[in-house]
């Protein structure tokens, strides 16, 4: 929003503050997260709190598998929408499409990852989210991640289109950067729940 | 700029008055304007306030006697979890939101919020979670056939809130509400925790935030901690009640005493994000009114912060009867006590403030006074509830209503009355008259404290909440009675309150820019204020930016 | 049940009777006279401060700026921490005295089982089952004999509260809560579940009976009997038997044995009926059972739809059952 | 205050008015009310949120949609703001020095929490040897402060009292030397407050008062102390505290060049007229 008014004369963004009102966007996705985090670490503590505490079967070492192809998927695609970023500052608008649709393709991957896994639980292991305490509190956290992932795609795949038709800029790098943020947030998550939920179950 | 005598007659409020009321309607549903949603969060707060109030009106009616029968168990338990509900997801936090939205910016010296367009969908996020809560009344299919709102009571503890024990979907409709409201408060946090971070006008550095912007600021960060992990308690209960799902569910291994914990994780910080920007009022209306600054302002800020962060590690307080371990229960007594001190540091600030000054004891100043004196009384049994063993005692009885009516009343509404009254002739141009208001101060103090002090008494002779009814000769009948005829008191001074409001929008005193001699950047603008705020983007050099216009001879930022 | 016990009717935390109730009565004077002392203090300073510092009308002149004081300030912040570590000490203190004490080896042991709206009570040491009306020993100088309470849900949060004994404690399903009482003085106390736990919350109170010894003894012996078999009222018996009676209520020595209801085997010897909503008089038993909704609207018993000769019969019968 | 002056300008532009974000928070509302009605109810608010979001991407993207609003003529904006014709009070001070601490040379925090410590070893020296005279042990006195939190030794006897027991010794000590820190930091900031006569009022007056207070609740707070108390030697060692404290504070400073200062000026109030001013910000 900012960058795009910010030749307009007299508008909002005239009352700069010390922290600039350039820097709107970023503490407001700043906000978000730490909306966001406490928003997952319940679902986290539910996780925690209610592990080994199933009182039917399957138990999360009978089932799991590790995801490691969708959690490169996912880590890479940090790497990538950063790379995407570098390119679109350099200014090369082409090396900012080819690595951000890389990007998508991973994030899409990891969906792709975790679709499999869910079918395979629930077909052939008979596991839902009412089987037991750990079908309930595991779909509820990883099913919110994966939300989070798809909403992020959802996002991301509209700059590419902007991209393709030639609406973004350089100058669009600050809001990029900030849709990127969300993007290493959930990330970050999936790190959390790698740990809380795959390791655990090892 | 030129100083011109303004006539009435061609002010914005008058002349908006011949529009046709389709457009004015339509002007209010499409802003974005900070002033507008502000007011109408305010508006929509006192509406659900007045309901509220009825409820509670009922309930005191039934409990006038011992085996009344004006009201049924089932019908007790609706209005008794409305009236909890409503007060403080409907009334406590749009007037936060209200007044934060109205004022911060004019404070702070910025043209409008960070997203406006956020602030509007926060605003009806808002307002279509309270409506769809109460269509629960029409389209609920209660246990009878017939509509019914929810009766879990307000803090809904499982597993009463499972498929169960709470058929049809009255509690739905209570989880729907709340969450849908919620993801509107939070967009309007995160909205204000932006506004204040990057868009204070120049020279308004963190050491020269009003303190009513920082107590806000302070509040918006809290709600972002807490308000999500309610939002994933009550995702999680839909899941149970949808799904099948069995968080909370104890024949499947779900535990009861977790929902207590993310509901009071949540629960406990909510009080404090209801009770901030009470003192966020106070702070603005005790210095204006004595003629000081505020007394200690730092060491105001740094209270403020640690109640904040303090407030987040209290909540088992609330379970000291769940019959958890002994190492848990001393902790949090420890620091559940340890909030008395930094809220005891305001108390005493504001009283430092009044010291020495010359105290024009104005309506607003009324209010903050009186607030001074119940909050504390209010923090006392606050404090002997977190004295475990006599929460043993006290939990669950009319003690606690006792308590948390004197803070929230005595607290919070004390001071959005003084608020009202402060920035109302801001907002609409015109004084909300003196005679009426300090009618409506007596009868409602005194109706208050006819209420809620003699309330005390019946928990301390053992009478429970949430009871429908009770038997004679127990000791509370008097209690009991004496506590509804104050409730008739109160609302005598609501009344005039209402009167006040709508002779004064439309005959009251004009306000002129700045009635109160005040020192803030919002008096320096026009009262209404325009779309835009300010002509010129004001830069400040002290907390009192208008102090220092005021007294070039002995300015603030000599001494800051 | 002994008759000549005397019954407390306001259920007075300040009248306690047992230890733990004694203990949170003697931390609530300090707690309170240091609460009426602070509430003295600010009052006070709010007092001077309107008289004193008032506006005189027309005076155009503005006060000293003071902007704050550090020495004050740091003096009203540790005041109020030196009386938080006061508070903090006794509340630590009273909190181990009363959740650490450990079971003697002589002393009762009881459960509660919290239903909607009920109370059902068993002693399983003794073979009692009873509902509503817990009975205690005193505890005597010499032979003290504390009452441990295991206190368990069938459905809903409830709360086990008589203030005269002890503060509350949750009774929560899928968990076992335990709290204590040591009564010194024999009487009935009255409590009532503090829980906000569905429709008739209000009406699930509770009856403490603290007998003396020897009468908690005599009590106890006249429970462990099978119900009386009355043949006077065989018609009665015939009815409830082959009613849905027996599917929800136990009358030891029977075939009724449903435990979704209060046992009946000695309902006479209790004073009330569904846990105080009542008082057990022949006509409330009669409406209740034509009725329950009309005495306790909402209560999970349904109305049986008898025919009057039969609910004649059935309360004939129940009326033997002491 | 002062304004920041651009050219004068005709209009302000302001964000337009739009609809869409309603329209979204009434999509996603009656989407979630579907659960509770009827799935017809979801279908349209689904469809109704979508269209919402995209209508408010639109407003934003690419360039926000801005309103020109018309400034108000002159006549209607905000006067300025005059200086005021009240005179300022300042406060009556005996002599120059700077706002932020008067007076300069007091370091109470440093004094005071030296003499508190010192106070704290001076007490339970005392303490202790109050405990070997009566009963042989120096550990008694300290068993009996733990018992304030351990049920355990309230209730036990002389012999369990007065031998060693390392959590009571440190819970003792906790107990003991923050309520000496805590005291010791308020006589620092208290006692110059007061001008004269720093040892009678710290060393007994106060000691004297809060023994009493102790003696009025100590029933409750230590039943096990309050049943073996002997109040002459608790007082005695209240008192050794006190003069040790105080003393070391009122030495630390030089309070009586103080004497003939003004109540705010020893309280370091911060005010208007008291020191020296910045003169440019
Ligand atoms: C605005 C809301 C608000 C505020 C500000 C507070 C403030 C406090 N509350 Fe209250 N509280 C509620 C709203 C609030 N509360 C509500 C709604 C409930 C019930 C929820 C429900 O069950 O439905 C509740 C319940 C509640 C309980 C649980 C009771 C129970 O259900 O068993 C407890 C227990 O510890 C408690 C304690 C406190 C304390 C210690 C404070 C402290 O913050 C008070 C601090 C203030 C002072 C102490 C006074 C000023 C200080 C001085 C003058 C300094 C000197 C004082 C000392 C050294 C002591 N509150
Ligand atoms: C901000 C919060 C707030 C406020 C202001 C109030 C205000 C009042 N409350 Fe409430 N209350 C709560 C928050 C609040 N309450 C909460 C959180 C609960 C717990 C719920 C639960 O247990 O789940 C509770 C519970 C509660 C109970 C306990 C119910 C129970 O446990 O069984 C009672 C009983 O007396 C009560 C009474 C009152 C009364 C008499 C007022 C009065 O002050 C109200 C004064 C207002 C009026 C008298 C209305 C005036 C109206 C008119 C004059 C008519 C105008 C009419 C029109 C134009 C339509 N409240
Ligand atoms: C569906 C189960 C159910 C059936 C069938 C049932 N009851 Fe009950 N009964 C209850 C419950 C539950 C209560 C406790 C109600 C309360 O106190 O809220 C109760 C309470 C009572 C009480 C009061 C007991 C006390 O100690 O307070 C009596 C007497 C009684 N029932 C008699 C009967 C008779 C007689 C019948 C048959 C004609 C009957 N009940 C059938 C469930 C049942
Ligand atoms: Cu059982 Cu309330
Ligand atoms: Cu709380």
């Amino acid at each position: 929003m900012s960058t795009a008014t910010a030749a307009v004369p007299g508008g909002l963004e005239e009352a700069t503050g010390p922290l600039g009102e350039d820097r709107k966007g970023r503490v407001g996705m700043a906000s978000l997260i730490i909306a966001e985090i406490s928003f997952f670490a319940v679902f986290i503590v539910a996780y925690l709190f209610y592990l080994g505490k199933s009182a039917t079967g399957p138990q999360p070492g009978e089932v799991l598998k590790t995801p490691v192809v969708a959690t490169i998927c996912l880590l890479a695609s940090s790497v990538t929408i950063a790379i995407a970023l570098r390119a679109l500052r350099a200014g090369s608008l082409g090396g900012f499409r080819l690595w951000w649709l890389a990007t998508i393709l991973l994030g899409a991957g990891f969906l792709v990852a975790t679709a499999l896994e869910w079918h395979e639980l629930i077909w052939e292991r008979g596991l839902t989210i009412a089987t037991n305490l750990f079908g309930t509190t595991f779909y509820s956290l990883v099913g919110f991640h994966a939300l989070h992932v798809t909403l992020g795609l959802c996002m991301l795949t509209f700059v590419l289109v902007a991209a393709l038709r030639g609406r973004l800029h350089p100058e669009d790098a600050e809001r990029t950067e900030i849709l990127s943020w969300y993007w290493h947030f959930v990330d970050a998550v999936w790190i959390a729940v790698f740990c809380v939920v795959y390791l655990t179950a090892r | 700029m030129a100083v011109l005598d303004r006539s009435l007659e061609s002010s914005p409020a008058e002349s908006s008055a011949r529009v046709p009321v389709g457009s004015i309607l339509h002007d209010w549903v499409v802003t974005a304007d900070h002033k507008k949603l502000g007011l109408m969060y305010i508006a929509s707060g006192l509406v659900f306030f007045l309901v509220a109030g009825v409820m509670a009106s009922m309930m005191r009616i039934q409990l006038a006697l011992p085996q009344n029968d004006f009201l049924g168990p089932n019908t007790f338990n609706r209005l008794m979890t409305m009236h909890g509900t409503t007060m403080v997801f409907f009334v406590g936090m749009p007037m936060f939101f209200g007044f934060a939205n109205y004022v911060v910016p004019l404070q702070i010296g910025a043209r409008d919020l960070a997203f406006p367009r956020l602030n509007a969908f926060g605003f009806w996020m808002f307002l279509f979670g309270g409506v769809l809560l109460y269509f629960s009344a029409l389209g609920s299919e209660g246990l009878y056939g017939a509509g019914s709102t929810p009766d879990v009571g307000w803090f809904a503890y499982a597993p009463l809130t499972s498929r169960t024990f709470s058929r049809g979907n009255a509690t739905d409709y209570w989880i729907l509400g709340i969450l849908l409201s919620s993801v509107g408060s939070t967009a309007t946090a995160i909205n204000l925790v932006t506004t204040v971070a990057t868009m204070r006008c120049p020279g308004m550095t963190l050491g020269r935030m009003p303190l009513f912007v920082w107590i806000l600021w302070v509040d918006a960060i809290l709600v972002l901690f807490v308000l999500s992990p309610l939002t994933a308690a009550q995702v999680m209960l839909l899941f149970d009640r949808f799904l099948g799902a069995h968080f909370f569910d104890t024949q499947a291994g779900g535990s009861a005493v977790l929902w207590q914990h993310f509901f009071w994780f949540f629960g406990h910080p909510e009080v404090y994000v209801l009770i901030l920007p009470a003192f966020a009022i106070a702070s603005e209306v005790i210095p204006v009114f004595s003629r000081k600054p505020l007394f200690g302002y730092p060491i105001m800020v740094a209270a403020t912060i640690c109640i904040g962060m303090i407030s987040m590690s209290v909540w088992v307080h609330h379970m000291f009867v769940v019959g958890l371990e002994p190492g848990a229960n001393t902790f949090f007594a420890a620091s559940t006590m340890a909030i008395a001190v930094p809220t005891g540091i305001k108390i005493f600030n504001w009283l430092g403030t009044m010291w020495g000054g010359r105290i024009r004891f104005r309506v607003p100043m009324l209010w903050c006074t009186a607030f001074l004196l119940e909050f504390v009384l209010a923090g006392l049994t606050g404090v002997i509830l977190a004295t475990v063993p006599i929460d043993w005692q006290l939990s669950d009885s009319y003690f606690v209503v006792a308590h948390f009516h004197f803070v929230l009343i005595g607290g919070l509404l004390f001071n959005i009355f003084a608020a009202i009254y402060y920035w109302f002739p801001k907002a609409t141009g015109r004084m909300l008259d003196e005679g009426l208001g300090r009618k409506h101060f007596f009868w409602f103090v005194l109706g208050f404290n006819l209420t809620f002090l003699p309330m005390h008494v019946p928990g301390l002779l053992g009478m429970p909440r949430r009871i429908y009814t009770y038997m004679p000769g127990r000791g509370w009948d008097a209690w009991n009675l004496v506590v509804t005829i104050g409730v008739a008191v109160q609302a005598i001074g609501i009344l005039y309150f209402l009167w006040n409001v709508i002779s004064s929008l439309r005959d009251g005193e004009p306000a002129g820019d700045d009635p109160w001699d005040g020192w803030t950047l919002e008096w320096a603008t026009t009262s209404p204020p325009p779309e835009y705020n300010f002509e010129e983007i004001p830069t400040v050099r002290s907390r009192r930016p208008l102090w220092d216009l005021k007294h070039p001879e002995d300015p603030d930022w000599r001494w800051e | 049940m002994n008759p000549g016990s005397p019954v407390h009717a306001i259920p007075d935390m300040f009248q306690p009777v047992s230890a733990p109730a004694e203990a949170i009565r003697q931390l609530w004077w300090l707690v309170g006279g240091i609460s009426i002392g602070i509430l003295l203090v600010v009052g006070g300073i709010l007092w001077w401060c309107a008289t004193h510092f008032r506006a005189r009308p027309g005076e155009d002149r503005e006060p000293p700026q003071v902007y704050g004081s550090n020495q004050i300030e740091f003096a009203w912040t540790i005041v109020p921490v030196l009386i938080v570590l006061v508070l903090f000490l006794a509340t630590a203190r009273t909190i181990y005295d009363v959740q650490a004490m450990v079971p003697p080896k002589d002393a009762l042991e009881v459960t509660v089982v919290g239903h909607q709206w009920w109370w059902e009570i068993r002693y399983p040491g003794l073979g009692v089952v009873t509902a509503n009306e817990l009975h205690v020993p005193a505890s005597v100088p010499g032979a003290r004999r504390p009452t441990f309470l295991t206190l368990e849900s069938a459905d809903v949060i409830h709360s086990f509260w008589v203030p005269q004994l002890a503060g509350k404690t949750d009774v929560v399903p899928a968990r076992r809560n335990r709290m204590w009482v040591e009564p010194t003085e024999t009487g009935t106390f009255l409590g009532q579940c503090a829980e906000f736990c569905g429709t008739q919350h209000a009406n699930m109170l509770l009856r403490v009976v603290v007998d003396s010894p020897a009468d908690f003894a005599a009590w106890v012996e006249a429970q462990k009997r099978p119900a009386v078999a009355d043949p006077r009222v065989a018609v009665g018996r015939a009815v409830f038997e082959s009613t849905a009676c027996v599917s929800c209520h136990t009358v030891a020595g029977t075939g009724a044995d449903g435990t979704f209801g209060p046992d009946l085997t000695h309902l006479m010897s209790r004073a009330t009926i569904a846990s105080g909503a009542a008082d057990n008089a022949p006509d409330r038993l009669r409406a209740w059972i034509v009725d329950p909704h009309a005495i306790k609207p909402g209560a999970l018993m349904p109305a049986m739809k008898l025919p009057d000769d039969q609910v004649d019969a059935v309360t004939a019968y129940l009326s033997t059952l002491r | 205050m002062s304004a920041r002056r651009d050219d004068d300008r005709g209009s302000i532009r302001m964000p337009a008015p739009t609809a869409w974000p309603m329209l979204l928070a009434a999509g996603i509302c009656l989407g979630f009310g579907g659960l509770v009605t009827n799935a017809i109810v979801t279908a349209t608010g689904a469809v109704l949120a979508v269209i919402a979001a995209w209508g408010w991407i639109r407003e934003v993207l690419p360039v926000q949609h801005l309103e020109e609003v018309a400034l108000r003529p002159a006549a209607l904006r905000a006067k300025d703001v005059r200086p005021s014709t009240a005179r300022v009070d300042h406060l009556e001070v005996g002599q120059d020095g700077h706002r932020m601490r008067l007076p300069i040379e007091i370091h109470p925090w440093t004094a005071g929490l030296t003499g508190g410590l010192i106070g704290a070893g001076v007490m339970a020296l005392v303490a202790a040897a109050i405990g070997v005279a009566g009963y042989g042990s120096p550990w008694y006195p300290i068993n009996l402060l733990a018992a304030t939190v351990m049920p355990s030794l309230s209730q036990a006897g002389t012999k369990e009292l007065s031998a060693f027991d390392p959590t009571a010794f440190g819970i003792a000590s906790v107990i003991h030397l923050l309520a000496s820190l805590l005291v010791g930091a308020l006589y620092g900031l208290i006692l110059p407050l007061v001008p004269r006569r720093h040892a009678l009022i710290g060393g007994l007056v106060a000691p004297l008062f809060w023994t009493g207070l102790l003696w009025a609740v100590l029933g409750v707070l230590n039943p096990a102390l309050n049943g073996r108390i002997e109040w002459p030697a608790f007082v005695l060692s209240q008192v050794a505290f006190g003069v040790a404290v105080g003393w070391f504070v009122s030495r630390s400073e030089k309070i009586a060049t103080l004497q003939d200062v003004s109540l705010a000026a020893r309280a370091g109030i911060e005010a208007s007229g008291l020191g020296k001013g910045r003169d440019e910000a």
